[in-house]
């Protein structure tokens, strides 16, 4: 009986990666498709597969001289650093993927660069913010995404400008939470007052405390750094508690999603950072926009057109290498990408990040957005 | 004033830990059993909640005494095939909640997706003037259901015959049966109400939050620290573990920074039993050193 | 009344009570005595239906009964009261009395028979707010008594009832298994307290090792130099 | 004075378990303790061996006061003893139960490995078992003995220990005739043999009387009698006490 | 033939070269044997359910981590570190906790791992906070004499996990052959039986409970170097849940339990990777399984079916 174990131990982790047929390239995509982050793990995902049709649609990728259609192996990492680094690892052994994209969590994150590097993978980050990740220095890593600081600068030169202290803080007790109030935090200016700072455990659902607090503390505004669920429930209590303050949010809260959440008195005047206004009048935002809500009937999202724009800088590179199974070359490639992408152009600095232009938009009274940072794009409600 | 105001916002969130705890110290109580899947019944409770207002009849009040009912079917069930067979081994009862946790959480994930899902319920979220204070009515009433619901406890321990049943059960379990009362119906109905009020909790708090598969988890963890500041035998003693754990909650966000909140409460607990080992309304059970 | 033929009763594999034959007519007072260890108290769950482990007949009013729950048992007359404090200690009075009537459906029937018990234990009757807890020894075996009256039974067992309690209180117990006995019921008790509690008998039985060895008149066992040498080791 | 009990009372709730008990024992041998239920025998025997305090009094060993130690304090003091229920370790064989009773117990000893020689420990269990008739059931786990076997491991586990005063609680209940009459043998032989103090809790009398040079006899918390079991056995108080 | 298994195992890399995955796979679950053979000591053998210990091994994770980060450690004098570390809080927790009732122990030390998770979370200027410590090198090579054996490759890293857990299995296998173990196993039978045989409970378990979160920080250790980043969510209750799944699993109370237990428990699922959902419904039902019918895990079903199978030769 144990022989027969063995055989099939042996045989689970020996198997090949039989899905690649001849004349398909395979990218690894690492995501959560379950636990707390399996929504924002859905919108990346869409992103990817939105990538992969068009892609496919029009006629695969070219490597020297050969069209190869595209897939994506989707591997679950559950937001935890175990699990991606295996995740990783498979990818790029057994799989032997030319690129992984994706990631939702920085420290998963920060596990998985190092497998990448170990198997001379690149890997292209699409959501995780936290500075520490690109800042590392690893060759193999790139990041399409902006991180806390580039996504802060603009919000926080709107809080100078518009006067909106004293601030008070409400965010997720995780890595996206704390990440983004320390870095907003060190980019304000030091006369800008911090009034309150408020930390919530993933899952916890009642804030009651923390308006009191933001009450007492005389915040003129508060910035929300959580996901679409949290937020909607924050700003619900804070509203229904009758606080009068400026809401700030992330780029979670600026979609027309996160408006069927709520309605249109809550979130009337609220603004918040944006890696993608989908309304935006700018043709690539709406091209995207009107694709990814024929495929999916909701708008776009910010997380799937980043992973969306990572496919498609992966697929260029692997283009551009002209030759498959060698990472250094598709390595070098990422490097020298200049790549217009619909959340703008994308080339990676020395370290591999990105620097994608970042907005700042606010809800109208009628339940749309409009831009108002940075000021060359700001428009009129309705193009948010 | 801050720390009234505090008190009051603690007082909703500490209403859920109570009925939550009394749960499992009623079934603590009467069976020593520990039932760490209490929060899964919770949360399908919020589910079941979610079912009937979407499938069934819009009707707020029907729906919360369906989801209750439902729980405790759900509780007796578990009882009946689990729990009742592992009354003596409290590992046992451990990796048996595990396993429950792990097959209901991740089967709610295939029903029912990731994402959460809302109850709603317009008339909940009429916002009542309260001094300085806004409160919705959904918030009222969790904490008027919470109360009612633990006065009826009260009531159906005190002066029916099967409550008294239970209580006398859990007093001496040999005595009760030469009384005539036969244990294991005891076990289910004690079960099944422990089940239906943690159902009736997660269905109290879909209209104002949001119900997904981890819901139950944060009330478990408070709901087990209610119990043991409580002394982990008495009914009243987990209500005001409950209650002291709600407002303990707000309170600390007055004086330490708020991602230190938790440890407060756990660290409140450790030091509680450390002058009290048996915590604070707590005796030793008979038999024990 | 109760009849009991070749009843083995054990923990676990280990069988106690190795095949014990006796019978309690209505109006008579048994008094099983033996040493620790003898399987008396045994004996009373095996025949009351509280252990897992027993083979044999047991038969009430020419019934078999032996595969009755505890709880049916009782409904048909069977009443068992364990050794030590068996009341409950955080119900009061009134509640230990209704629970002692916990198979009577009908309320009415109920505050009856409470009543009944109250007029026949009137010292209860001062209690009933209190917790059985604060009650002293013999208090608390009245009210076991009066709890276990309350379901009207035919034969009434009963676990070393003067256990921890004053030579005084002692003798009201036993006075008090006599009225009931003379009431028409059938009254088996455990004893170590043998000279009180023979005297307060009809019969005896001698237990050893899980069996009966000795069966008789409780004045003749009274007398018998067999039973003073079981107790004082004499030779 | 060996060992000394001096008007050890206790009270539990509203009872009075012990009231005021006291003996004296001058040297080894063998000291039965008896009286009827509820007599408070179990009590005091809790109280000397640490696992209840006393309410008041003193019990002394080599003039040396020892209630109130905690169990494992009077173990090193060289205090073993057996339960009612019989304890024994049911997943380990009998000879583990012996070598496990005679190992070293102090812990820095034990994580330094300065222990009884196994060897010694082995051939001392060995002769035990023996003693008690258990040779064949050296490597089978002491929780598939019968209740007498049991009882029997647990006695010798506690004479491996080679112990000053050795407390046993009703060792006969439940015990058949013909392993009685080895516990009865093994206890007559070893004990005047190790010069230890056997202090007998028994409901048994003829195996009380047949092994003790000395009966205590307790009564409502107190003692009653005191004397050699022919002194006991012929005092009309004591009879009283026993028949009620 | 469970040693067998176990030598296969371990010589799998060898014996199939080429196979960077299965190293990976397999270094992961030896990540979570180290603190599983910590748990089972306390569990398993003394009878002690710990709902924390992965917090244990999270102090020596982020102990190692930053020895080998800003003091520029080596590899094993700083796992050796973390293991001591990790020890000392064992030992300060275990002062006050062990006093408690068995109920009330469990659900502190469940309040004990969720404080420490709290701690690695938000002591920024410490521990890094909720992103973790990213970039925790790898061993350095080793050099005795003129051999130079490197550690810091996948496969390298692989027999560097395999000698911290034969340590693990060699203390575990020391300490349960000991008068120290046979200690913890009277106490885990019968409390009262074994202090009246002379063994200080308390001291006992505050001993066992040290050593136990000892182990488990190195094991954490382990696991922070083998994913080069310390991050809170290795060490959070969700793992320290899994790390008693792993124990049970395999078998409490058996020297090769916490082995059987993380193949089962963390390579398996790994290796099949299908929907994480059906995965760990499967999971969850086997647990529920395993408490109602072989409360000693696999192990323990293994020895009761080959007991039954002797006894129907016999006959």
């Amino acid at each position: 009986m144990m022989r027969g174990i063995r055989a099939i131990a042996l045989a689970g982790l020996l198997a090949p990666g039989l899905a690649q047929a001849a004349d398909t390239i395979t990218f690894g995509i690492v995501s959560a498709t379950s636990g707390p982050l399996a929504a924002a793990g859905k919108f990346q995902i869409n992103g990817f597969n939105l990538a992969m049709e068009k892609l496919n649609r029009d006629g695969g990728i070219e490597v020297g001289g050969k069209k190869y259609s595209v897939a994506l192996k989707i591997y679950d990492t559950h937001c935890s650093p175990a699990e991606g680094a295996s995740a990783m690892e498979r990818l790029a052994s057994v799989d032997k993927v030319p690129v992984v994209l994706g990631e939702l969590c920085s420290p998963v994150a920060a596990a998985e660069m190092p497998v990448a590097q170990d198997n001379s993978v690149p890997f292209i980050i699409t959501v995780p913010t936290a500075e520490s990740l690109t800042e590392q220095g690893n060759p193999w890593t790139f990041r399409v995404n902006a991180d806390n600081n580039q996504l802060n600068k603009s919000l926080g030169q709107l809080v100078v400008n518009r006067a909106m202290a004293p601030l008070a803080f409400i965010a997720w007790n995780n890595d996206a939470g704390r990440g983004g109030v320390k870095s907003m935090q060190a980019l304000l200016p030091a006369d800008v007052k911090v009034a309150y700072t408020g930390y919530f455990n993933v899952g916890e659902v009642d804030f009651s405390a923390h308006v009191s607090n933001i009450r007492r503390s005389g915040a003129k505004a508060v910035m929300l750094f959580m996901d679409e669920e949290p937020g909607a429930l924050a700003i619900r209590q804070i509203r229904d508690a009758g606080l009068d303050v400026q809401l700030i949010g992330t780029l979670a809260m600026g979609s027309g999603r996160f408006l069927t959440r709520l309605n249109a008195q809550y979130l009337s005047g609220m603004v918040q950072y944006n890696a993608f206004p989908p309304n935006a009048p700018l043709p690539r935002i709406k091209s995207f926009n009107d694709a990814y809500v024929a495929a999916f009937k909701d708008e776009s999202h910010g997380f799937a057109a980043q992973s969306y724009d990572a496919l498609m800088v992966a697929a260029d590179a692997v283009h551009r290498a002209g030759v498959l199974g060698n990472g250094e070359a598709v390595r070098k490639a990422l490097a020298a990408t200049r790549y217009d992408g619909v959340i703008g152009e994308i080339r990676f600095d020395a370290k591999g990040q990105a620097n994608p232009p970042s907005y700042v938009t606010q809800w109208c009274d009628d339940g749309t957005r409009k831009i108002v940072f940075p000021e060359a794009l700001a428009s009129a409600c309705g193009g948010g | 004033m801050a720390f009234l105001e505090q008190a009051l916002n603690g007082l909703m969130m500490g209403s859920i830990y109570a009925l939550f705890a009394v749960g499992m110290v009623l079934v603590f109580g009467v069976m020593r059993v520990l039932n760490f899947a209490h929060g899964v019944i919770f949360m399908a409770g919020g589910y079941m909640c979610h079912a009937v207002m979407t499938h069934v009849v819009a009707f707020y009040p029907l729906a919360l005494l369906l989801s209750a009912a439902g729980g405790a079917v759900i509780g007796a069930v578990l009882e009946r095939l689990v729990f009742r067979r592992l009354r003596e081994s409290l590992p046992m009862q451990i990796v048996a909640s595990l396993g429950l946790i792990l097959m209901v959480q991740n089967g709610v994930l295939l029903l029912f997706g990731p994402e959460a899902v809302q109850i709603s319920v317009p008339a909940m979220r009429t916002v009542v003037p309260l001094g300085p204070l806004g409160v919705t009515l959904q918030q009222v009433l969790i904490v008027v259901v919470v109360g009612v619901a633990m006065a009826g406890l009260h009531l159906f321990l005190t002066r029916s015959r099967l409550g008294t049943a239970m209580r006398a059960a859990s007093q001496d379990l040999q005595a009760a049966r030469v009384v005539g009362i036969n244990p294991d119906r005891v076990f289910a109905l004690t079960f099944a109400l422990a089940s239906g009020l943690a159902a009736l909790g997660g269905a109290l708090l879909g209209p104002l939050f949001l119900v997904f598969p981890a819901m139950g988890d944060l009330p478990l963890l408070k709901g087990l620290t209610a119990i043991v500041l409580g002394g982990m035998g008495s009914v009243g003693g987990a209500v005001l573990g409950g209650l002291a754990i709600g407002v303990l909650e707000a309170e600390s966000t007055l004086l330490a920074p708020t991602d230190y909140r938790d440890l407060v409460v756990f660290a409140v607990l450790i030091l509680v039993l450390l002058v009290r080992p048996y915590g604070l309304f707590g005796r030793r059970l008979r038999g024990e050193p | 009344m109760l009849s009991i033929r070749g009843l083995r009763a054990g923990y676990g594999g280990r069988m106690i009570v190795d095949g014990v034959d006796l019978d309690v007519a209505a109006g008579e007072v048994v008094t099983v005595i033996g040493q620790n260890g003898a399987g008396k108290s045994t004996l009373l769950k095996g025949i009351a239906n509280l252990l897992r482990n027993r083979e044999g007949a047991v038969t009430l009013d020419g019934e078999n009964v032996f595969a009755l729950s505890a709880q049916d048992l009782l409904g048909r007359g069977l009443a068992f009261i364990p050794q030590g404090r068996s009341v409950f200690p955080g119900l009061t009075v009134a509640e230990n009395l209704r629970m002692g009537g916990f198979l009577l459906r009908d309320p009415v029937l109920l505050r009856q028979r409470i009543e009944a018990q109250l007029e026949a234990f009137p010292a209860l009757a001062k209690l009933l707010g209190q917790l059985a807890a604060n009650l002293s020894g013999g208090q608390q075996r009245q009210l076991e008594l009066a709890r276990t009256m309350v379901m009207q039974p035919k034969v009434i067992m009963l676990d070393e009832p003067s256990i921890g309690l004053a030579p005084q209180v002692v003798e009201q117990v036993f006075a008090t298994l006599r009225t009931l006995a003379a009431g028409g019921r059938a009254v088996l008790m455990v004893e170590q307290n043998v000279r009180r509690a023979l005297q307060a008998s009809d019969r005896g039985i001698v237990l050893e090792l899980g069996r009966a060895r000795l069966q008789d008149k409780a004045a003749a066992l009274l007398g018998d130099e067999r039973v003073a040498r079981l107790y004082m080791g004499k030779r | 004075m060996l060992f000394e009990v001096a008007g050890i009372s206790k009270r539990f709730g509203g009872t009075v378990a012990v009231d005021g008990a006291s003996f004296a024992v001058r040297e080894a041998g063998i000291v039965g303790l008896i009286g009827p239920n509820g007599a408070g025998k179990t009590t005091l025997f809790d109280i000397i061996c640490g696992r209840q305090r006393a309410d008041a009094g003193e019990v002394r060993f080599e003039g040396r006061r020892v209630d109130g130690l905690m169990p494992h304090r009077l173990a090193r003091l060289g205090f073993a003893r057996s339960f009612q229920e019989c304890r024994v370790l049911a997943e380990e064989t009998c000879l583990d139960n012996l070598l496990f009773a005679a190992q070293e117990k102090r812990l820095w000893r034990e994580l330094l490995g300065i222990v009884v020689p196994p060897r010694r420990a082995r051939e001392k269990a060995r002769a035990l078992l023996a003693m008690a008739g258990l040779s064949r059931f050296e490597n089978v786990l002491a929780g598939d003995l019968s209740f007498g076997q049991r009882r029997l491991v647990e006695i010798v586990s506690a004479l491996v220990t080679e112990p000053r005063v050795l407390l046993l609680d009703e060792p006969a209940s439940g015990v058949n005739p013909t392993l009685l009459g080895t516990l009865h043998d093994v206890l007559a032989e070893t004990v005047p043999q190790m010069g230890v103090l056997l202090l007998l809790i028994e409901h048994n009398m003829e195996f009380v009387m047949s092994l003790a040079g000395r009966v205590v006899v307790m009564h409502q918390g107190a003692v009653l009698a005191d004397g050699t079991p022919e002194l006991v056995q012929a005092d009309a108080r004591v009879i009283d006490a026993y028949l009620g | 033939m469970l040693l067998g298994l176990g030598v296969a195992a371990a010589l799998l890399p060898v014996l199939v070269p080429d196979q960077p995955y299965a190293v990976q796979v397999l270094t992961l679950s030896l990540c979570s044997v180290v603190p599983a053979v910590g748990l089972n000591l306390l569990f398993g053998y003394t009878g002690l359910v710990s709902l924390g210990h992965m917090g244990f091994a999270g102090v020596g994770a982020y102990a190692a981590a930053l020895l080998m980060k800003q003091a520029g450690w080596g590899f094993l004098p700083a796992l050796v570190a973390g293991a001591g570390m990790a020890g000392i809080v064992g030992l300060l927790v275990g002062i006050p906790c062990l006093r408690l009732r068995s109920h009330f122990f469990i659900i502190v030390t469940l309040a004990v791992g969720l404080i420490l998770g709290t701690l690695f979370n938000n002591l920024d200027w410490l521990t890094g906070g909720a992103e973790g410590l990213p970039g925790v090198p790898r061993p350095r090579p080793l050099l005795i004499g003129e051999l130079r054996i490197v550690l810091g490759t996948a496969v390298g890293f692989y027999w560097m996990a395999v000698a911290v857990t034969v340590a693990a299995f060699v203390v575990q296998w020391a300490v349960v052959r000991s008068p120290f173990g046979k200690s913890l196993a009277a106490i885990r039978q019968d409390e009262a039986m074994a202090a009246a045989r002379g063994v200080n409970v308390f001291a006992h378990k505050l001993a066992v409970f040290a050593l136990s979160a000892a182990i488990a920080g190195a094991g954490g250790a382990l696991r922070a170097c083998f994913l080069r980043v310390a991050a809170p969510s290795s060490f959070d209750l969700g793992e320290s849940i899994n790390l008693v799944a792993v124990v049970i699993l395999g078998g409490a109370g058996f020297q090769a339990g916490p082995a059987v237990g993380s193949l089962v428990f963390v390579a398996l699922p790994e290796v099949l990777r299908v929907a994480s959902q059906a995965r760990l419904m499967v999971f969850g039902a086997l647990l529920v399984v395993m408490a109602l019918y072989s409360p000693r895990g696999l192990l323990g079903a293994a020895v009761a079916l080959r007991r039954r199978m002797r006894r129907a030769d016999a006959v």
